[in-house]
């Protein structure tokens, strides 16, 4: 029955807007392990942060203000001014950018080479210290954004889906023009990944720690450039993430989401957190539409990624992208 | 400085393998052992039992039961909290089940439910390694937490969707409910507490234990020198689920008496117990200790001296409790990746060699 | 199966308990190991040698089910052995050491030892948890022997210390001292001495030596130092490129055109 | 439970005090050795089982009453079992040094004419087959450790589980020989025979009865109140009648324990574990001891190193008053006692010497700073003076009398009398049956009423009555102008320098005397470590100017010293080289013991003596040198002469 293909389109559609976000953050990931084999939890907290940072800067809060009233007693919030969004994600570039620089300066430099499982969890002591900070900084109560994405009910594909099926899709202008900067966003990584002299030498990097060193790229200096360029995933996931339902702490469960996106599509493999992200968005709205909400309770989201990625490993452990490990003694 | 070691040898390999070899180290044991549980339970009101004693005791079965996993057996879990959930309910399932079975048997039957709930979720483990599990295990920690939260069959379709422990006993004396005393739920606690840590030291010192380690250490060489790593693997989530279990149980029932799993046993449940064996060390049952009791104080300490005594708002001290756990958690991964532990070991053969310096 | 005989450089030998059947073996399409058949017979030293990337590891591999070779049977104590996994050709008595060492870092030396008897130790967990009793018991048996092989490789000095501590050449002695704790039939050494010193090499064959005398323990090893191969073996096998290129006695094998060329301009590392 | 004595007409044998402990302290441990990983114990019960399995299995093989059985190797129970079993079939034990060359032992196999040997490993078998060609009656050699030796020909070579099976097997047999030898044997039979290392020619066989070891182990049992509930570490070496005596003797007397360690570079972990009760160590190893503690609290931390000087001064000064049970004012008891928990205690313990309740020291003299400094730790270091002829005892130090320049008073029994000549005499039912097929030089040791010549000379302290010894009496010479010439006195003063090893000094009938010097490479190492000073060799480092200069400073020290005793004031060095070679037993310059064997150092290095007194400011020579394996080979150096200050007698300044 239409009706019900109709609404299962409109899921599909949604699905795929929803999983283009995910694979923006996993592409997060994905740079971070490619070039320095650090599989970064706090990936999500970063998105968080920025987003504070961002909301912060724009309505002009003073950084930690609550703390320093606690401490000395005083009582100030705000600087007064308001500065304009363009100037606002600026500014938050650039803190992101100190934030690589001193995470790769004070904690992963001196982590080098331990286990990834060891980096995993410092990522994970990283990603507490940055909400802690983030708070600390900006307050912990929800606030909205507005970087001026337009918003609401996209009444063109409304109607003209009315016309065609006899049922209006609900598609969100913020999620198209989210999904078009995060696809942009992905093709113009893929393409600095492969055409730019600093992404060859961080390709050269993940291929061969030894080999990069000894043609004279500095380890150092591509681990902060991922780390940046993770931050500036982060900022974007974060700007639109917090548009749609403002700053607060489950801003950084995006990271959740986007685990299984990278176990599906392999670590290492930028192809695979793209078409990841699809199939999970995709594959959970469906998921829920078709089977969670009608006979499961519903709420399935939460999990429905996990299972997939889950038994999917376990059929193919190097995920649909990853290479083949080949053991040896 | 303290030892006095010479004199001090063993004729028996059964001596020489003991848990305290030396005299000095099994008799401040046996004092410890004293203290907790012939001074303690007389000294003790509730405000102390339910603010410091019972959370570090169940916490410490945790956290015993993730160093199995994690510290012995290599295998990193986040699924601590689902499982923990997973005690919970299977506890509260028998209590309201079978009302005149003594809590001893609910407890260790949740704990063997558990156990296993653990197997399952371990099998993956047979493909899949390091992180690439570790995110593995959040299927196991969300979808159970899930599972609990809309299948009203597990919280007896009552109207709030919490379960909250009934009255039950243990020889008679209320160890559940309201009216329970404080020395009671800390002895029941504590018994389980010296149970698993007694388990886990022998399971550790012997032929599975070092099956475990070899798989940690090496697991392809472990695997040619004979070691099954489907056995190892497996036996390590079984017993590791079996403790998370009873503390679950034990978490729900004796400590909070209700729960909402959503924020009980969420994913940041998880990673306090991880962050204990973290801090405590790795591969240490000591260890588990330590790290429970650190993280069991730090929030009280914190509050006293940030709320109490500087008078700051609940919230800032709240994040900075997130800023310190998190900045500790990284120094100690760079500083001491074998935790306090083996700060304590340090410690110790610097005494041993005291007045000398090496 | 044939019986005991005598080798041309007149030591008497077992028979054969172990024997490859063309074993090729493939990686992708490189093909490491090709249709090559050899024997080891009991109580002997056989040495498997040639240059770098010859396939040496690879058979090694093979013999202790590591890797499964495409085509080719195995044959052990006079029967084809079924594919199973690496923990089983354990558990028949087959141990072995490692080219870069496999020790457990995380384990004192004695645990280390210990673990090679674990093929051995089949308390269960119950009683283990108990300790007490059993699992006691099998503790100290197994102990004792372990402690025979750390006396035996004259260890004792270093017995409770954490190998992450050891120098490269103990490591290497610890190494054997875990797979003979597993009283194998055959003792698979992958290039014993690679990286030694002189003197460590001199030890090493020492004990391999004993070994072989004290326990009768069948040994096959892997080395390119022709030198010590020759000192040690009864017979040696000598492959290139996955080719078996020549098979006998030391002497019979130095004489040999094939192997004399293989080996000119070979670097030895 | 400490353990009351037997009458002499007691167990008149060793083996009957075994049988007698099998039964009095049945399950109580007698012998433990490091092995495997643990200090596996055999009680007195499990003893006697192994003895008695051995003695069979040498009754199978054919020994006979009166047989000589050879015992070489390291301090291990098999064969202190090894000594009993031979007395119990009525052969006699003669243990020997394992680090003998094969020529000494082909000398005391064939001297002896040993029909057995029971040895530790492939080494002594080796060592052994080597020479048994040069033997006449030597047989079979039974062996321990089976290491290597799969491949013997076993015609004339057992192992020694083997034998004691054979043994066990054969018991029905035996068992009524064995037991009627055993009756047959009296305090007159002979117990064992040790070969003494004999400073010069060749060893002499000294034959002891089972009188002279029981008697001994019964007076020195009771002089120290020696307890069953001792323990001891065995690892001094078996041939040497110490050895016997307090692992043998002593132990079958009180029923103590024996330990032997696992070999001898564990021997300190080993002693550690053990924590001896009753111990005993020549001079130098506690030497060598004091050395490594102050070398190791060189790295020690400022705080630790603090303290280690303060309370250790403290003990200086009161702790030998308190062992010695003088009245000390309460507050230095209670800091005595707060250095007992921060320093003493823990120093004790890192040192395997806390549960030390009766030390001894012998041999040679010991330096008073190392001997206080263990006595103010508040363990309880004596000295004894006695020779293999006596059984070792002759004179000890009771508690609470002792010093460090004296040896004691007599041992219970012991009656002393010196000669003329400054020469020591003794008799005691310790002294010795007689050297082996060796009557006139027993003659000329032990005269008719049994008074035996020590060959050393000192004098009896009237304030005191203990016994000071001085030197060897054939080294106490004159010089030119007549006065006392004691070169061990000198060379024992120069020794108490850490930085000096060996000394050797000459003089006799000369005008003044020289040395040379030995400089100690781990003390001297270690400070050319601290001062970064590179060095190759000890000869490199040996030449070192700043070395010669420290050296130079402790001769004149010494002789400071010396120039205050009137007699002796003559014997001052007023030249000395430090030697380009460490004196080696090896070389034949040492005895086995390590006691300077002046004669053959004074001909091998005579160039380098001329030089001394010729007054030429350096001597080149060329020296020849044994290594290990025995190979010899040859050192040329230049070695640099030194001149150290003399003193005027200091009386004489002091009146100025």
């Amino acid at each position: 029955m239409p009706e019900q293909l109709a609404f299962t389109i409109e899921v599909f559609l949604n699905g795929l807007m929803a999983g283009v976000l995910y694979a923006l953050v996993a592409l997060g990931f994905v740079l971070i392990y490619k070039a320095s084999g650090i599989f970064n939890y706090a990936q999500g907290v970063m998105a968080l942060f920025a987003a504070l940072t961002l909301a912060g800067i724009i309505d002009g809060q003073v950084p930690f203000s609550h703390l320093i009233n606690a401490i000395l007693g005083t009582d100030i919030h705000h600087f007064g001014w308001h500065v304009p969004a363009f100037l606002a994600i600026l500014l938050t570039m650039v803190v992101m950018i100190g934030l690589a620089y001193a995470v790769q300066r004070l904690v992963f430099r001196h982590l080098v080479g331990q286990e990834p499982i060891i980096l995993f969890m410092a990522t994970i002591g990283l990603a507490y210290f940055l909400e802690g900070v983030g708070d600390l900084m900006w307050g912990s109560d929800i606030k909205s954004m507005d970087v001026g994405l337009p918003q609401g009910l996209n009444t063109w594909i409304d109607d003209t889906t009315f016309n065609a099926f006899g049922y209006g899709f609900f598609i969100d202008n913020l999620d198209i023009v989210a999904s078009i900067i995060a696809a942009l966003l992905v093709i113009g990584l893929v393409m600095f990944a492969q055409y730019t002299k600093q992404g060859r030498a961080m390709r050269a990097v993940a291929d061969d720690h030894q080999a990069a060193l000894s043609v004279g790229v500095s380890l150092n200096f591509i681990w902060i450039l991922v780390w940046s360029l993770a931050g500036f995933v982060a900022l974007v996931a974060g700007i639109m993430w917090g548009t749609k339902s403002g700053v607060q702490f489950s801003l950084s469960l995006i990271a959740l989401k986007a685990l299984p996106v990278l176990m599906l599509g392999g670590f290492t493999s930028i192809p695979g957190a793209i078409v990841g992200g699809l199939i999970i968005g995709v594959g959970e709205k469906l998921f829920e539409f078709l089977i969670g909400a009608p006979f499961l309770g519903g709420a399935t989201e939460n999990w429905f990624a996990y299972m997939l990625a889950l038994i999917f490993l376990v059929f193919r452990p190097q995920g649909l992208f990853g290479e083949k490990i080949i053991e040896r003694v | 400085m303290l030892y006095r070691e010479s004199g001090d040898f063993s004729s028996t390999y059964a001596e020489d393998s003991q848990t305290f070899p030396i005299k000095f180290d099994r008799y401040r044991y046996y004092f410890v052992l004293f203290i907790a549980i012939a001074v303690i339970p007389f000294m003790i009101n509730d405000y102390w039992v339910n603010s410091l004693f019972l959370p570090f005791l169940i916490y410490a079965i945790a956290a015993i039961g993730l160093n199995i996993l994690v510290g012995y057996c290599g295998q990193v879990s986040l699924g601590t909290g689902g499982f923990m959930a997973v005690g919970a309910y299977a506890c509260y399932k028998f209590m309201t089940a079978f009302p005149e079975v003594s809590m001893l048997v609910h407890v260790l039957l949740s704990g063997l439910v558990t156990a296993c709930v653990g197997v399952l979720f371990g099998l993956p483990s047979l493909r899949i390694k390091g992180f690439y599990l570790a995110v593995a295990t959040l299927a196991a920690q969300f979808f159970l937490v899930w599972l609990f939260n809309r299948v009203p069959w597990f919280y007896n379709y009552s109207a709030s969707g919490q379960i909250s422990a009934p009255e039950r006993t243990f020889f008679g004396i209320e160890i559940t409910g309201p009216n329970t005393q404080a020395w009671a739920t800390y002895l029941f606690c504590l018994m389980f507490v010296i149970f698993s840590a007694y388990v886990a030291r022998n399971l550790t010192r012997g032929s599975v234990g070092r099956k475990w380690m070899a798989i940690r250490d090496m697991d392809i060489a472990a695997e040619i020198i004979g070691v099954s790593p489907l056995r190892a693997k497996l036996t390590a989530f079984a017993v590791s689920s079996f403790f998370i279990g009873i503390s679950g149980a034990l978490f729900f029932s004796v400590y909070l008496g209700a729960v909402e799993v959503g924020e009980v046993f969420g994913i940041q449940k998880s990673f306090l117990v991880l962050f204990m064996i973290i801090i405590g060390g790795l591969g240490s049952i000591f260890g588990s200790f330590a790290g429970a009791a650190f993280l069991v104080l730090l929030p009280v300490a914190l509050k006293i001296v940030g709320v109490d005594w500087l008078g700051w708002p609940t919230d800032i001290v709240a994040h900075l409790q997130l800023v310190i756990v998190g900045g500790l958690i990284i120094i100690f991964l760079i500083a001491e990746p074998h935790g306090l532990a083996q700060l304590w070991r340090v410690a110790k053969e610097k005494l041993r060699l005291w007045p000398f310096p090496h | 199966m044939t019986d005991g005989y005598v080798t041309a450089d007149g030591r008497q030998i077992g028979p054969v308990v172990m024997e490859m059947k063309n074993i090729t073996l493939r990686f992708g399409g490189v093909e490491a190991i090709k249709d090559i058949s050899f024997d080891i017979r009991q109580g002997e030293i056989r040495a498997i040698i040639g240059p770098n990337g010859a396939g040496k590891s690879s058979m090694l591999n093979v013999i202790s089910g590591f890797y499964v070779p495409q085509e080719g049977e195995v044959w052990y104590k006079g029967a084809p052995r079924p594919s199973m996994k690496p923990y089983e050709v354990a558990q028949q008595g087959i141990a072995r050491t490692f080219q870069n060492i496999a020790l457990f870092e995380g384990m004192s030396v004695l645990d280390n030892v210990m673990t090679g008897r674990l093929t051995n130790m089949k308390t269960g967990m119950f009683w283990q948890s108990i300790w007490k009793g059993k699992a006691e018991r099998e503790e100290t048996a197994n102990r004792e022997v372990a402690e025979k092989i750390i006396d035996f490789l004259e260890i004792q000095a270093i017995r409770k210390t954490p190998v992450s501590r050891l120098s490269y050449g103990l490591k290497k002695r610890v190494e054997l001292a875990r797979a003979l704790a597993a009283e194998p039939s055959i003792l698979l050494l992958d290039e014993p001495m690679a990286g030694m010193n002189v003197e460590e090499k001199e030890d090493m064959s020492r004990f391999i030596l004993d070994v072989n005398d004290e326990f009768g323990t069948t040994i096959a090893l892997i080395e390119h130092d022709m030198g010590v191969v020759m000192d040690l073996s009864d017979r040696v096998v000598v492959m290139d490129y996955g080719k078996k290129i020549g098979d006998g006695t030391p002497s019979e094998v130095r004489n040999n055109q094939d192997v004399i060329d293989a080996y000119l301009g070979v670097a030895h590392d | 439970m400490a353990h009351t004595l037997v009458s002499a007409d007691g167990p008149q044998s060793v083996p009957a005090l075994l049988h007698r402990n099998a039964k009095q302290f049945a399950n109580a441990p007698a012998y433990r050795e490091k092995e495997y990983g643990i200090w596996q114990s055999w009680t007195w019960a499990q003893t006697r089982d192994e003895v008695e399995a051995l003695a069979l299995g040498l009754l199978e093989l054919g020994a006979n009453e009166g047989d000589f059985i050879a015992i070489i190797g390291r301090n291990r129970p098999y064969l202190y079992w090894a000594m009993m079993a031979a007395e119990m079939v009525g052969a006699v034990p003669v243990p020997l040094y394992q680090d003998a060359n094969a020529e000494e032992m082909a000398y005391v196999l064939d001297h002896c004419g040993a029909r057995f040997a029971i040895v530790g490993d492939q080494e002594q078998v080796d060592k052994v087959l080597d020479v048994q060609n040069q033997l006449t009656q030597f047989e079979r050699m039974i062996y321990l450790d089976p290491r290597g030796l799969r491949k013997y020909d076993h015609a004339a070579l057992d192992q020694y589980s083997a034998v004691q099976d054979m043994g066990r097997k054969a018991r029905d047999k035996h068992i009524k020989e064995l037991e009627a030898r055993q009756a047959k044997l009296d305090y007159d039979s002979t117990g064992v025979m040790l070969y003494t290392s004999g400073t010069t020619g060749k060893p002499k066989g000294v034959v002891l009865s089972n009188r002279n070891i029981i008697e001994t182990a019964k007076s020195s049992s009771a002089f120290d109140k020696l307890r069953q509930t001792d323990d001891i570490l065995a690892y001094l070496p078996m041939a040497w009648v110490g050895d016997f005596i307090f692992s043998v003797g002593q132990a079958l007397w009180t029923g103590f324990c024996t330990n032997c360690p696992e070999s001898a570079d564990t021997m300190h972990v080993d002693l550690r574990e053990i924590g001896p009760t009753y111990y005993f160590a020549p001079p130098r190893v506690f030497e060598t001891q004091l050395t490594s503690v102050m070398i190791r609290m060189e790295d020690a931390s400022r705080f630790k190193k603090w303290l280690f000087d303060k309370f250790m001064a403290h003990a200086r000064r009161v702790g030998p008053a308190i062992l010695d049970g003088k009245s000390i004012g309460a507050m230095d008891r209670a800091k005595y006692a707060l250095g007992e928990l921060m320093i003493y205690g823990p120093l004790k313990n890192t040192l395997g010497l806390s549960r030390v309740r009766v030390g001894y020291t012998a041999g040679e003299a010991i330096g008073p700073e190392i001997f206080d400094f263990y006595r103010s730790l508040g363990i309880n270091l004596k000295q004894l003076y006695g020779q293999t002829e006596a059984t070792v005892f002759i004179t000890a130090q009771p508690d609470g009398e002792v010093r460090s320049d004296t040896v004691g008073v007599t041992c219970p029994g012991v009656e002393l009398k010196i000669a003329e000549n400054g020469e020591v005499f003794y008799r005691s039912p310790g002294v010795f049956v007689e050297y082996y097929k060796n009557p006139e030089s027993t003659a000329d040791t032990k005269d008719a009423e049994g008074w035996v010549a020590t060959g050393d000379a000192g004098f009896i302290e009237e304030s005191s009555g203990h016994l000071r010894i001085i030197d060897r009496a054939k080294d106490v010479g004159k010089m030119a102008d007549g006065s006392l010439f004691a070169p061990k006195y000198v060379e024992n003063k120069l020794k108490f320098f850490p930085n000096i090893l060996e000394a050797v000094v000459f003089g006799n009938g000369r005008d003044a005397c020289t040395a040379f010097i030995n400089i100690d490479l781990t003390a001297v190492g270690n400070w050319a470590e601290r001062n970064n000073i590179g060095y190759a060799s000890y000869q490199e480092l040996a030449r070192h100017p700043q070395v010669m200069d420290t050296i130079q400073s402790h001769v004149e020290e010494v002789n400071a010293s010396i120039a205050e005793d009137e007699m002796l004031s003559g014997c001052q060095v007023h030249r000395f080289v430090v030697l380009h070679k460490e004196l080696d037993a090896d070389d034949g310059e040492l005895t086995r013991t390590r006691k300077v064997r002046r004669k053959v150092i004074g001909e091998k290095f005579d160039d380098i003596i001329t030089a001394l007194y010729d007054g030429s400011p350096s001597v080149s020579t060329v020296t020849e040198v044994t290594y290990e394996d025995g190979r010899k080979g040859s050192i040329a150096a230049t070695l640099e002469v030194r001149d150290a200050k003399v003193f005027a007698d200091t009386r004489k300044m002091a009146a100025q």
